[in-house]
Formats: C-alpha cells, sequence, structure tokens
C-alpha cells in the first residue's frame, strides 16, 4: 500500500502520475454521475458519511496493544488530507460575494459604486498581501519597508483592523441607551438576573473593590467584600449552572452527530432536494 | 416616537433620545481617559493559574499559543497576547504562535511580537515563532499531535518550520509544554481540550473576551485549564504581573467609571419606569 | 460668531493641518491617519445610517475576502498542498483540489448531489471526530463534579454547604430544566416542574454574570477605540495627550 | 492528570449504550411510534402575545434570526408557521423581517402553507415577508424602522442572534411592544431576559419546534437525549455518594467511577 504512495521518482513520471490521477478521477466523478439514479446517489452518500465517521470513532474506542490499534497509523495522514480539501472550499463565500457585487456594478444598479469599492479593496488586499508575503523583510525589520510592504500594512493595519474595531465598539453605545431605555426589572427573573450583574459587573472593577474595601480582609464579613461575593457567584453559582448548560449541549452535540452519522435526518428539513 | 406626548416629569425622563445618552458615555470614557483616578488591580486565581501555567513548562518544551480572535475583539484580546508573550519572554520559555480561525489574529499578534521580542532581543526561530493560519480546525490537531513539521510544514515567513532552530526536536504534542488559548470564538477551546489536552495531558491555558468567560469556568473547576484571563480585566492583572502596565490597566480604570454610569442607568430607567407607571392613563398596561 | 470662537477653530484647524502634513512623511502616520478616520467614519452611523458608513462597510467586507484568500494561500495551500505535490512529488495531492472543487457544484441543479457527496464525508468526519471527543472533554466535567457532601480534615461545614451541596442542588436543578419528555403533571411531575422553576431561577444567576461580563466587554472595545483616537492619533502631533499616562 | 488516548472498557459501554438508545428512540418514532414531548411554557406565552396585538388591532413582527438555510433557522420557521395559524384565526396581520436572502423563499412557502393550513389562503400577503439587509447591522435598524412605520404590537425574534440582537428588542421595548424571543445560543439570552416579556432558552427551542411540528426525528431525538441525560444525572449522583462516604481526601484515588471515567486504556 505505502508503495503505491510513493513520490514519483523524476519530474517527468510526476507530471505523468498527476495526469493520470487527475483525468482517472474525473472519469470516475462522471461514471459516478451518470451509472447512480437518485436512490443509488442517495445511498453513496450515506455511505461515505459512515464510513468518515466509524474511521474516526473507532479509532478511539477500538482495544489498544501499546497506545496503538490498526487504525492508529492512519489517523495523521487521513486528518492532513481531509484539512487540505477544506482549504479549497475558500472559494465558495469569495464567489457569492463576487457574484452580488459583480451583479450591482453591471446593471448599476443604486449604490454600485459600494460594490466597485468592495472589488477595488479586495484586489488592493490580494496584490499586497501576496506581493509583501513573498518579499519578507526579515528581522529585525528596516525603518523604510520596501513600499509594497509599506501599501500592505497601511491596508491592513490602517484600514482593515481599526474599521472592524471601530464597527464593534458601536456595541457599547448600543448597550448604554438600552441600559437606560430597555433594561426592565418588570419579571422577578429579570430582577435577579440584574442583581447578580450588579454584583458581578461591580466585582470586576477596581472602583467596587474600593467600595468595599472597608471590610477587613480577616474579618467573617470578607465574604460580602464586592470582589469576593463576585468571584463566589461566577465560582459556585454560574459554574454548577453552566456545567448543567454543558451537559445538556453535550447530549444534544451527541443526537446531533449520531443522526448526521446514520444519515437519519431523512424526515426533516434536509431531505428537501433545492 | 409614536407614544402619547409626555406629560408628566417621569414620562419625560423615559423618552430622553439616545443621542445625550451616547454623549454621557464618551463623556466618561474621555474624562477617566484624560484624567485617570488609579485605582490598584488586585491579579484573581484565574489569572495567577496562567502565570504559573507558563512558569512550570519544562525547558525543553514549547509553548503553543493559539490565537484565535480578531481585530473585532483587539482591544481585549491584544493585551492578553502580549502580557502573555511578555511573561514567555520574562520566564525564558520558547513560544509558537499559531491559530485556527479568524485568519487576521496571527498577523496582529506578529506585530505584537516582533514588538515586545525587540525589549528582550529574543529572535525569531530561536526564541519565538509563528506558525501562521492553518485550515482543518480538529483535522489540524489531530495532525499535530502526531507529526508536528509535516502538519504545520510552513511558517509565517513562509520557511518550512523543520529548518528553524527552535522547533529542531519538536516532533509531536509530547514536546508541546503548554498551550495557551487567546479567543473570542466558541468552539475552539472545545477542540484543544477534546482532542489534545484530554488525550495527551498537554497542559491547557485560556485568555478569553469577557463575554465569553463565564461559560468555561466549568473547565476550570475540573482541572482541565490551569488559568483564564477574563477580557480586558484578565489582561490588565497579567500587566500587572509581568509589571508592563499598558493599554488594558489604562482600559480597566475607566471601565470602572463606564461601570457605575451603566448601573446608574439602569437604576434610573427603571425608577422612571415604575414611577411612571403608577400615573393612570398613561396607555393601557 | 464671536471673535473668539473664530481665533479657537483657527487654532484648532491649524493644529490638524500640522499634524496631516507631518503625517504624509512618515508611513507609520499614515496607519494612525487612515485608522482615524476609518473610526470616524464608522461611527456616523451612531447620528444615523448613511453612505460613508456604507462604504467603508463594503470597503471592509474586500478587505476581508482579499486577505482570507492571501491566508489559505499562504499559510496553507502552498506550504501543506503545492509544496508537497510538485517538489517532494507526492502525485496523491492531486485528490485533494479535485475534491475539494466538488463543493462548488453546489451551483448546479444536476450536478449538486456531488457536492452533498463531498460535504456528506466532511460531515461523517466531523461527527467521527464529536465521538473521539466525548469522554476526553466530558467525563473531567463528570468526575470533577461528584464533590463529597460532608465536611473531612480540611473543610468545615460552612464551605462544604456553601460550595459541595449548592454545587449538585443548582447542577440537578438546571439539568432537570432540559428534561422534555417527562410531563410536569402528576406528583412527581409537579416536583420535577418545580425543580426546573428553580433549576431557571440559578440560571438567571448564571445570565446575570453573563450580563455583568457583556457590558464589560462591549464597553472595553470603546474605550479602547477612544484611547487609540486621543493617545495614539491626536498625542501623535498634540503633546499633551501623548503624557496623560493613558 | 491521567490521559485518554483511547477509551477503556467502562466508556465503551457507556457510549455504545448512549448511542444505542438515541438511535433507537429516534428509528421507533421514525415508524410512527408516538413520543410524548410536554408543551413548554414558552408556547403559552406566544399565545397570549398574539392575543395582545389582537386586541390592539395593531401587527405582529417575527424575525427568523441572522442564520442562513440550517437547523436553527428551519426550526424557527417551524415556530412560525404555528404563530401564523394562530394569527390567521384572529384575522391579526404577520410581518417576516428576513436577513438571509436564501432563508426568503423559504420562509414565503412556510407562511403560505400556515395561511392554507389555517383556512384563510386569502389573508396570505406576500409583500409582508420582507427581505431587509443581509448585512448584521443594518438588518437590525431597518427592522426597527418596521417596528416604528407599522407600530407593531407583538415582535417574535427566533432563530440564531448575535450582537445585534440587542438593538432589536431595545427599540421594540421602547415601542411598547410584547417580546418573546427563544434563541439556543446562550450568548445572547441575558439580553433578551432584560428586554422580553419571555425567553425560551438553550435545548427548549428544539423542543418548541418539536412539540409543534411532531416531526418524528425530533421529538425520537428529545426523548433518546432526556433518557440519555438521566444516564448522566444517575452517574453524577452516583459519584457524589461515593465521594461522600470516602471523604475529601480519598475521593479522586479511591472512587472506582472516578477511576473509571479518568483512566484510558494504555
Amino acid at each position: 500500500m505505502s508503495r503505491l504512495f510513493a513520490p514519483a521518482p523524476t519530474p517527468r513520471l510526476l507530471a505523468a502520475y498527476l495526469v493520470i490521477g487527475l483525468v482517472g478521477s474525473v472519469i470516475l466523478i462522471y461514471l459516478l454521475h451518470r451509472g447512480l439514479g437518485p436512490r443509488g446517489r442517495r445511498w453513496l452518500i450515506a455511505v461515505v458519511t459512515f464510513v468518515a465517521g466509524l474511521f474516526y470513532g473507532l479509532e478511539f474506542y477500538y482495544p489498544v496493544h501499546n497506545r496503538k490499534n490498526f487504525l492508529t497509523d492512519w489517523i495523521e495522514p487521513v486528518s492532513v488530507m481531509i484539512a487540505v480539501i477544506g482549504a479549497f472550499t475558500v472559494g465558495l463565500g469569495i464567489y457569492s460575494l463576487c457574484q452580488v457585487h459583480g451583479r450591482n456594478v453591471a446593471r448599476r444598479r443604486p449604490g454600485w459604486p459600494n460594490s466597485l469599492a468592495f472589488f477595488v479593496a479586495f484586489l488592493a488586499m490580494l496584490v499586497f498581501g501576496l506581493w509583501s508575503h513573498y518579499t519578507p523583510v526579515g528581522e529585525p525589520a528596516p525603518k523604510v519597508l520596501p513600499w509594497q510592504n509599506g501599501v500592505y500594512e497601511v491596508l491592513f493595519n490602517g484600514l482593515f483592523a481599526p474599521l472592524q474595531t471601530a464597527t464593534f465598539s458601536l456595541l457599547a453605545f448600543y448597550i448604554a441607551s438600552a441600559a437606560y431605555r430597555a433594561f426592565r426589572m418588570r419579571t422577578a427573573e429579570a430582577a435577579l438576573m440584574m442583581i447578580a450583574a450588579f454584583i458581578v459587573m461591580l466585582g470586576q472593577v477596581p472602583v467596587g473593590a474600593w467600595i468595599t474595601s472597608g471590610i477587613p480582609l480577616t474579618s467573617p464579613w470578607a465574604f460580602f467584600r464586592l470582589e469576593t461575593l463576585g468571584e463566589w457567584i461566577l465560582n459556585w453559582l454560574n459554574m454548577p449552572a453552566q456545567r448543567g448548560i454543558v451537559f445538556g449541549i453535550a447530549v444534544g452535540a451527541l443526537a446531533m452527530s449520531l443522526r448526521v452519522w446514520l444519515s437519519l435526518e431523512r424526515g426533516t428539513f434536509f431531505s428537501e432536494q433545492r | 416616537m409614536t407614544q402619547a406626548p409626555p406629560h408628566g416629569f417621569w414620562q419625560r425622563m423615559q423618552q430622553i433620545p439616545r443621542y445625550y445618552i451616547y454623549a454621557l458615555l464618551a463623556g466618561v470614557v474621555i474624562w477617566q481617559l484624560l484624567f485617570p483616578i488609579r485605582l490598584p488591580i488586585a491579579p484573581s486565581r484565574a489569572t495567577l493559574g496562567v502565570r504559573d501555567a507558563i512558569r512550570n513548562v519544562p525547558e525543553d518544551k514549547i509553548v503553543i499559543i493559539s490565537v484565535d480572535w480578531d481585530a473585532s475583539t483587539q482591544p481585549e484580546t491584544g493585551p492578553q497576547t502580549q502580557a502573555i508573550i511578555e511573561a514567555c519572554f520574562q520566564l525564558k520559555k520558547r513560544f509558537a504562535i499559531m491559530n485556527l480561525a479568524a485568519p487576521m489574529g496571527v498577523k496582529l499578534a506578529n506585530d505584537i511580537a516582533l514588538r515586545v521580542a525587540r525589549r528582550y532581543n529574543a529572535k525569531y526561530g530561536v526564541d519565538w515563532c509563528n506558525w501562521g493560519y492553518k485550515v482543518g480546525q480538529g483535522n489540524f490537531l489531530m495532525a499535530v499531535a502526531k507529526n508536528i513539521p509535516k502538519a504545520v510544514a510552513t511558517d509565517f515567513y513562509n520557511k518550512p518550520v523543520s529548518e528553524l532552530p527552535m522547533m529542531r526536536g519538536v516532533e509531536n504534542i509530547s514536546s508541546i509544554g503548554l498551550v495557551v488559548e487567546v479567543t473570542g470564538l466558541a468552539g475552539m477551546t472545545e477542540l484543544w481540550l477534546g482532542l489534545i489536552q484530554g488525550p495527551y495531558g498537554t497542559p491547557f491555558a485560556s485568555a478569553y473576551t469577557a463575554v465569553m468567560a463565564p461559560g468555561y469556568y466549568p473547565y476550570l473547576d475540573s482541572g482541565q485549564m490551569k488559568g483564564m484571563l477574563v477580557g480586558a480585566k484578565g489582561a490588565a492583572e497579567m500587566e500587572t504581573l509581568v509589571n508592563r502596565p499598558g493599554s488594558a490597566v489604562a482600559i480597566m480604570n475607566v471601565q470602572s467609571w463606564a461601570h457605575l454610569l451603566i448601573i446608574v442607568l439602569i437604576v434610573i430607567g427603571n425608577v422612571a419606569y415604575f414611577m411612571g407607571r403608577r400615573r393612570p392613563g398613561e396607555g393601557r398596561r | 460668531m464671536n471673535p473668539q470662537l473664530w481665533i479657537l477653530s483657527a487654532g484648532a484647524i491649524a493644529t490638524v493641518l500640522r499634524g496631516l502634513t507631518a503625517a504624509l512623511r512618515d508611513p507609520q502616520l499614515w496607519i494612525l491617519w487612515a485608522g482615524a478616520i476609518a473610526t470616524l467614519g464608522v461611527y456616523t452611523i451612531l447620528y444615523r445610517e448613511n453612505p460613508v458608513s456604507r462604504f467603508f462597510e463594503h470597503i471592509f467586507v474586500g478587505l476581508s475576502a482579499g486577505y482570507l484568500l492571501v491566508a489559505t494561500w499562504a499559510f496553507n495551500l502552498e506550504g501543506r498542498w503545492w509544496d508537497p505535490m510538485i517538489h517532494e512529488r507526492r502525485w496523491y495531492w492531486i485528490f485533494a483540489p479535485v475534491v475539494g472543487f466538488l463543493f462548488y457544484f453546489i451551483y448546479s441543479r444536476r450536478l449538486s448531489w456531488l457536492a452533498r457527496l463531498v460535504m456528506g464525508l466532511f460531515f461523517g468526519a466531523g461527527a467521527g471526530t464529536f465521538f473521539r471527543e466525548f469522554f476526553p472533554l466530558y467525563s473531567p466535567q463528570l468526575y470533577a463534579s461528584f464533590k463529597p457532601l460532608r465536611p473531612d480534615a480540611q473543610v468545615g461545614w460552612a464551605a462544604v454547604i456553601l460550595h459541595n451541596w449548592l454545587f449538585v442542588i443548582v447542577l440537578l436543578t438546571v439539568l432537570s430544566y432540559f428534561f422534555f419528555a417527562l410531563p410536569h403533571e402528576g406528583r412527581a411531575g409537579r416536583n420535577l416542574g418545580r425543580a426546573a422553576l428553580l433549576g431557571r431561577w440559578f440560571m438567571m444567576i448564571a445570565f446575570g454574570a453573563m450580563f455583568g461580563n457583556t457590558v464589560m466587554a462591549r464597553i472595553s472595545l470603546f474605550i479602547g477605540r477612544m484611547r487609540f483616537l486621543l493617545k495614539d492619533w491626536l498625542g501623535s502631533f498634540i503633546p499633551w495627550l501623548a503624557h496623560r499616562g493613558m | 492528570m491521567a490521559t485518554l488516548e483511547h477509551a477503556n472498557w467502562f466508556m465503551r459501554g457507556l457510549f455504545a449504550a448512549m448511542s444505542a438508545i438515541i438511535v433507537a428512540s429516534v428509528l421507533l418514532a421514525q415508524r410512527g411510534r408516538e413520543m410524548f414531548i410536554r408543551r413548554i411554557p414558552g408556547l403559552t406565552a406566544i399565545e397570549e402575545a398574539i392575543g395582545r396585538a389582537t386586541e390592539m388591532g395593531r401587527p405582529i413582527l417575527f424575525s427568523p434570526g441572522l442564520d442562513g438555510i440550517g437547523i436553527i433557522t428551519l426550526q424557527a420557521l417551524a415556530i412560525l408557521a404555528y404563530i401564523v395559524r394562530l394569527a390567521a384565526a384572529q384575522a391579526t396581520r404577520l410581518i417576516v423581517a428576513i436577513r438571509a436572502s436564501e432563508v426568503y423563499p423559504v420562509a414565503e412557502e412556510v407562511v403560505r402553507e400556515a395561511y392554507d393550513a389555517a383556512g384563510r389562503p386569502e389573508a396570505y400577503r406576500p409583500e409582508d415577508i420582507r427581505f431587509i439587509s443581509d448585512e448584521q447591522f443594518a438588518y437590525a435598524l431597518g427592522t426597527v424602522g418596521l417596528m416604528a412605520r407599522e407600530r407593531v404590537a407583538t415582535n417574535f425574534l427566533f432563530g440564531g442572534f448575535y450582537a445585534e440582537a440587542l438593538i432589536l428588542t431595545e427599540n421594540g421595548r421602547a415601542l411598547g411592544a410584547v417580546q418573546v424571543a427563544g434563541t439556543p445560543d446562550p450568548t445572547q439570552i441575558p439580553f433578551f431576559i432584560a428586554t422580553c416579556d419571555y425567553v425560551v432558552i438553550g435545548d427548549e427551542f428544539y423542543a418548541a419546534s418539536a412539540y409543534l411540528t411532531r416531526e418524528p426525528t425530533l421529538t425520537g431525538s428529545l426523548v433518546g437525549q432526556d433518557i440519555v441525560k438521566g444516564i448522566l444525572v444517575a452517574l453524577v449522583l452516583l459519584g457524589v455518594g461515593i465521594a461522600t462516604y470516602l471523604g475529601g481526601a480519598a475521593n479522586e484515588a479511591h472512587n472506582l467511577l472516578w477511576q473509571a471515567l479518568a483512566r484510558g486504556s494504555q
């Protein structure tokens, strides 16, 4: 088996193997497409899903002899292959983005200049990102960078990063206005949540510790210092509740994985043919 | 607003336009940035756990800092990453930056590492290195556990990882002394604990955005996690531990007063709401 | 407009222009000024949705898509696929793009089953990986819950009650909230309903902790941005701001 | 720290039992066996909220969340179908605010079928299913504008929500609307509790759509999960019992259940 996967001895043979591999797999896919009817296709998908799940799961549960079983040596090569296959899906998101903005520009829809700005930004980052990647400056960085690295730094640290940080920092304003206009203790549940929130909020910041710094650390009342009370709520009320939620999520994820692994989603929404 | 025109005092109090509140928040923040009232910052048990986890890394092993964050959480995860890198340099532990998601993280963390390394005249490839953003999540981790050079292949500067001096002898997970996960993304910790820390016992520590932290206290209690930095508060505590007070300490000073403002806003909002309700004819409730 | 206002605004404009001209010479300052303009551009959305903020939004989406492609090639495809296939002449790596491109058939109606075939491979691998993770991830959560309910040498009654007893009660009541196949009627059912209600109340405290932390997180994002605007940007040409010790 | 590179016999048995229980209950449900799922209180809150909108003669707004076609959004649309049936019976107008473009056609289909099922096909108004924007914050601000213009009396938010959820519920509360929300992911739940009248929490979200749709895979899976959660509760009680008997010091070393869960096979 490993002889089959040995590297090709010479570049010319490599080219031959690549062509054979490529043409061979295209033919195989074509035969599968022609040969299989809808039932056959659904069967093949279910078998592929089952085998992939069995491979990863069985290696953990199968009895071992000095930390190895017959699958252990295959985990690493298969994982590397599937990881790299996953890398090729990067185009999916970008394809739909380019489709949407391409249509806006082509049909001069309102706001098409913004779609043009999307393409300019996309190509600028792509070109200067790769260009500066292949002209590394090494260490320590010289005072004046090559101009393409300079442009990349301005694009990345001057536009890309600050735009994202600024967008998410808007949330502080929304929380402040919601704090005044919308956070109401109308139900007992909301009141209990707010009181716990106040204690934890004050317990986390220096002014909270300052407010109850009057209570000496040694006295039995030290438990009610805001930072101690906050830590106690986080470690002994919040923690068990979160563990209960974690167990709920664990069992839910186990059920979901089993249903996906055995293709039991037949009845639900998944079976709709798009 | 389509409500009935406010007549009582409490009704007007409830109709204050949001721009006043935005100005109030910005005012408090700018006031405390310009004229900070410094208050002591005492490191919590969880932060000490991270510092001790770094200190206990054996000499022949390296630390992995998984920077699964992007600029959307930079004010929290940036100082956390910097404080952890400072601690690694001070305690003379070699570390490798990498991440599984949010590809921006490796570039942002690399800029931080270059800045800090200059102060400790640490050399890239000898004292620290950067593997870059690696696709595959769980599959990548299962490959790293068995064969790091093959799984990682090339580093941030496009050089084969096996050629870096510090990576000589780093074959698989047994040469990793600690994994520190800095992130604002859910699911990353579960991958590291389920595929690396659980099976091979590799020590694990974390640094979360404050939003995520409460959900991970169970993993602190069970000992799967040696320590946890909680948002800018954890970063400020770590900065004080490595005595390099930086942006996180400044943020926490302002945070005190911003929290007081939010609490006051909630209390007044509720008082205005409940007082307003007592007046009959305010619309069917 | 009274004269003082004129002098004040002229002074301000002069300062900003002085800063801008200095920035043109040093690329590091380019980054500062671009960052400040981007931040202020996004903050215009606070007033209301406007063309400036929408323009910056599209710039961001474009930069993000571009960087994703750069990072996927530079840190992954080149070193983990192209080099092994071409330089180490491992021919079987040709199968990676072939299988990978099957995903793109999701867009064609006739061939979309091939996309579901490769998705089945990934869903199956994901399910199998979860089966491997289950015990290494969750069994420590189970055995860390085995807390003794009586005091011993190190731990007194107060600590046991305040920690272990409370732990077990909160854990079990929260878990009881997520039982859906048992009715809340009948004697046992009503007790289960009461336990679930108590569980929901304990969860409110946990959500309170999350609420407090979320407020802290969101506010520190804004403080970080304001610190950048005051200390890094304005501080670069207004010395008084640079030494405020932020 | 015991390492767990491979499972020991106890874990093999436990995992096999848990998996068999879940798979068996799903298969039984798919073969027609009736699976009991209790009615969660959230559904009563939904009915009261619809009643209020009918009384005030003002429309209802439903947001299926921000995610594309997936498990969470599809179950949110199942809850939407239930709400449409109730609203149609009381002749109250319902507006749906969509974020993901691929959800739009599915939502239209679900609403039209629900109106037919309620026997009021003529009440279906396609223009009330509105695509707002696919950008997160533009969707939130656009939906808020819609709430104010249509003077909405009741807001339903079911599905996947993120940082923008606060903008939706804050403005809904300020407009005096009754709000019921539900999402499986815990991070947004605190803000829903602070601003809404009732919140469906975590797995309750899945129970709601299982109860409404009687979908065999969902109901069978939930019943199987309940039995497995029962096993976990039993393990915790057993472990706590042994720990209490042994006392804190000897707990880790001599607690057999602890060892069985910690020590993998070498």
